[in-house]
């Protein structure tokens, strides 16, 4: 929050001011229903994709409202790469590792092994650690695909 | 007369929606200019994303989220809930048509840093200098 | 690690790994090659053992995530699928130890991105020969067809463009595929292949079953470049990248013939497809003939030797289309050799071109002058490539030829044999005017051609394995359609 | 060309809505969508799963094949329009852009 105001202060980015205020106290509260959205998905409606969608948004919306550069501060490049490849490999590597600890691919049955918490339940738990994969990887996706859309490749300050 | 109406009151959703394919689909194969086209291309992607969705209907049924205890309990009567199978295809076409999508948009980028131009007819003439 | 999952291991090995060439990829390239071909050297001993077991003891079938098979999404391993996951993971296997050294040379920096791409390609490839669901069958060729798309437009020039021609005809494909999907879940309620099968008999609606049929094959049909519906191959396949090329030529189409097969023989029945509407089944043979015959006039006005190979392929597809539909089982034994086959000869002809643009830059038939005294082993292998696409006994090509004239006048179809034969005279004519070219040609104007100056060790080897390949497939048709082939063909031939 | 086209539009749309006169009436709970596939995920994945969101149970575990797809689906979309686009910061801006 500091470096934003030090940086618009010093730079004058973005757009007007209410907007920069709005989207810089709007963006925690985003991002937190993101996190709610992805997690919650057992018992409402949600889950990796709309959650990831949404924290997504979140740091498009600082893109929008600062520069592109300013999103960048928060989520560097590298970190978002190696989140969205980590988000795909938790699902595939779930999914292998049901394979390889004796079940069938996908069968979270089977990692009852692990953690003995009975099998229907590890049927829950595995849904759940895939959303989360999902929704790690819709985020990076999302924000890379805004960045070099908007950008054209050159990763500046953007739209 | 009674049946005709029936049969548009059951059926006319349908329609509204091969009407709207056909309109992305006009698009895609008839328009010059390449975002035109991709335009088209989404519009045929939600309509057929809309004909999955509406299979899924049934009069008076709730959402597909349950209270977990009851359903434990007492079972649960499917005819009062509405089929879930066409929500979760289409959220994976719907991802399929964002990804496509953003491809598209990447390559008409760079179509554009190298003509100037989007549209077909003078990229051709480019070419053909 | 349970026995039954191996082929799905054949499958994750190249996606997993996937992650891990874009990560370590990026560090330093060092890591690309061992880890590609590590994964695909896995996946191909894994999809023989597969194969092994299948001739052995039958075909089985798998369900994902331990669900009944209707709820759960299931995949079938039988002859013919574990068929063609040996042919894909062999395949990549060669194409990507050549692809190693012309993305070093097309595509520095980008590497890491390309490799990544093109396992997920592979093992996006290989699920599709797996499932045995209808939507599921969408989903992976999505993933296929993304793949390509930035495959081809990572190209130089008007790569981008013929991309997007592809992927707007693409999209048409997947979504008409999609919309046959819809049709058919909603007369039906149900996904899984063998279950609409079971179902299908007993509704009445045969408007709305027709039109799903129709749908699905338009889609597949526009996928694989079926005649008329070819404009987007030649480019795009020419203008990709030459490693992009390697992979996609000799598979994508063979693949998507493979799920013609599939979605054909799986979801409807044999009597329902031929002998119910029999004006269907000869129109469609004598649009496959005509396509034949215009794809290989078309290949005769090219002057670029990749171009005059993606026309080819185009006539080829026409020919295992008009197989399958021959409704006789000479003729769809024919397709599926014809699809092994292929598959060979199209990698051969183009890990060949591949190997002539790594030392010319160029593949205009004028600047092939004097090729055959420049790189003497690259052009034995293709003239043996040559030979097979021509129909030439040993090689692999004249066999399931054989088999397809054979099936075309047990069932009276003679436009069809007049087609092949045309496209092998045509052939016959377009190989030879490379073999003059660049055998009896001097080049006259570039100096110090005349020195040898083969292609890396890297691009030859899957060459010269890929040519043996033909002759000793070629040898080996007889026990090849005994044991798989003829185990494959759907029941009711 | 764009006669063609629309000749093109109008057979494929003849088709389709063809096709459609044999559906099942639009919200009829007896339809063969809503049938023993659908009834049998409404009915059982609670208990199957634990997971009350019948859409997430399905799309996680029931079909999750489809959905690891997916995310590799959108994983390549990313990873397309980065080599697709990307380019070097020195790298001069050519014509057009």
């Amino acid at each position: 929050m500091k470096l934003l105001q030090e940086r618009t202060r010093k730079q004058k980015v973005g757009e007007s001011r209410i907007i920069r205020t709005a989207v810089r106290l709007l963006v925690p509260f985003v991002q937190l229903f993101g996190l709610y959205v992805i997690v919650h998905g057992h018992y409402s409606p949600g889950g990796g994709f709309q959650g990831g969608v949404i924290l997504g948004a979140s740091f498009i919306m600082l893109s929008l409202a600062f520069d592109q550069q300013t999103s960048m501060r928060f989520m560097s490049e590298r970190a978002n790469a190696l989140l969205g490849n980590l988000g795909a490999l938790i699902f595939i590597g779930v999914a292998a590792l049901c394979a390889v600890f004796g079940g069938l691919f996908l069968d979270y049955g089977a990692l009852d092994v692990l953690i003995p918490l009975g099998p229907v339940e590890w049927r829950s738990f595995g849904i759940f650690l895939v959303e989360v994969g999902v929704g790690l990887a819709v985020m990076s996706i999302m924000v890379s695909l805004f960045w070099d859309l908007g950008s054209a490749g050159r990763m500046d300050e953007g739209l | 007369m009674d049946m005709v109406l029936a049969v548009i009151v059951a059926k006319y959703n349908y329609w509204v929606y091969v009407v709207l394919m056909m309109i992305g689909f006009y698009a895609m194969i008839g328009k010059r200019n390449l975002v035109k086209k991709l335009i088209g291309m989404n519009i045929f992607q939600t309509a057929i994303i809309l004909m999955f969705v509406s299979a899924g209907v049934k009069h008076g049924a709730k959402i597909p989220i349950l209270d977990k205890y009851e359903v434990l309990k007492h079972g649960v009567d499917a005819t009062g809930v509405v089929n879930p199978l066409p929500h979760v295809l289409m959220l994976t076409a719907i991802v399929v048509a964002v990804s496509i999508t953003g491809v598209a948009l990447a390559i008409l980028l760079r179509i554009y840093r190298e003509y100037g131009t989007l549209e077909e007819d003078e990229i051709l003439e480019k070419l053909g200098k | 690690m349970s026995a039954s999952n191996l082929h799905m291991y054949v499958m994750i090995a190249p996606l997993l790994t996937a992650f891990f060439v874009n990560l370590l990829g990026r560090r330093s390239r060092a890591w690309l090659a061992p880890l590609a071909l590590g994964s695909l050297a896995f996946s191909s001993l894994a999809s023989l053992v597969v194969l092994g077991r299948v001739v052995r003891s039958g075909g089985y079938r798998y369900t994902v995530g331990n669900w009944t098979p209707p709820f759960g999404i299931e995949l079938v391993v039988d002859h013919l699928s574990a068929l063609m996951l040996v042919l894909i993971s062999l395949v990549a296997l060669a194409a990507t130890l050549s692809a190693l050294k012309s993305a070093e040379q097309e595509l520095p920096g980008r590497e890491h991105l390309f490799f990544t791409l093109y396992l997920i390609l592979i093992a996006g490839l290989m699920g599709l020969v797996l499932t045995a669901d209808a939507f599921n069958l969408y989903v992976l060729l999505e993933i296929t067809s993304i793949t390509t798309y930035g495959l081809i437009a990572m190209g130089k020039g008007r790569a981008p463009l013929a991309s997007f021609n592809y992927i707007i005809m693409g999209s048409i494909g997947a979504c008409f595929y999609l919309l046959g999907v819809g049709y058919l879940y909603l007369m039906t309620g149900t996904l899984n292949m063998a279950d609409i099968a079971r179902i299908l008999p007993d509704i009445s609606g045969g408007a709305a079953v027709a039109t799903a049929l129709a749908f699905m094959l338009v889609g597949l049909w526009v996928k694989m470049a079926l005649f008329p519906l070819h404009g987007w191959l030649p480019s795009a396949y020419s203008l990709a990248p030459t490693g992009a090329a390697l992979l996609v030529a000799p598979l994508m189409t063979k693949v998507t013939i493979y799920l013609m097969v599939r979605v054909m023989f799986s979801i409807f029945s044999v009597d329902y497809l031929f002998l119910q509407n029999p004006l269907v089944q000869s129109g469609i043979v004598w649009a496959a003939a005509i396509g034949i015959v215009c794809a290989s006039a078309l290949a005769l006005a090219q002057r670029n030797l990749k171009r005059m190979l993606t026309y080819i392929i185009v006539a080829e597809v026409g020919y295992m289309v008009g197989g399958v539909w021959l409704a006789n089982s000479t003729g769809m034994t024919g397709a599926l050799l014809h699809i092994v086959n292929d598959a060979l000869m199209t990698l051969c002809l183009f890990l060949a071109a591949a190997a002539i643009y790594y030392r010319l830059g160029s593949l205009d038939f004028d600047r092939l002058q004097g090729i055959y005294r420049k790189m003497p082993v690259t052009m034995a292998a293709f003239t043996v490539g040559a030979f097979s696409m021509i129909g030439v006994p040993p090689t692999a090509g004249f066999f399931s030829k054989w088999y397809l004239i054979l099936g075309g006048i047990e069932s009276g179809h003679w436009e069809y044999v007049a087609a092949l034969l045309f496209s092998s005279l045509v052939n016959a004519v377009l190989f030879f005017r490379i073999i003059e070219i660049g055998y009896f040609f001097k080049s006259g104007e570039h100096h110090g051609h005349e020195l040898r100056e083969e292609a890396p060790l890297l691009m030859q080897v899957p060459l010269l394995i890929s040519a043996v390949a033909l002759i000793v497939i070629g040898l080996g048709s007889g026990p090849l359609v005994d044991s798989v082939i003829r185990m494959a063909l759907p029941g009711g031939f | 060309m764009k006669a063609l086209a629309l000749l093109a539009t109008l057979v494929t749309g003849a088709i389709l809505l063809y096709g459609t006169m044999d559906f099942p009436d639009w919200g009829d709970p007896r339809s063969p969508a809503s049938g023993a596939l659908s009834s049998h995920y409404i009915e059982k994945a609670v208990e199957e799963t634990h997971v009350p969101n019948i859409v997430t149970a399905v799309l996680g575990d029931y079909r999750g094949y489809d959905t690891m797809f997916e995310t590799v689906v959108i994983y390549c979309a990313g990873l397309v329009v980065v080599s697709v686009l990307r380019r070097k910061k020195d790298e001069r801006p050519e014509q057009g852009s």
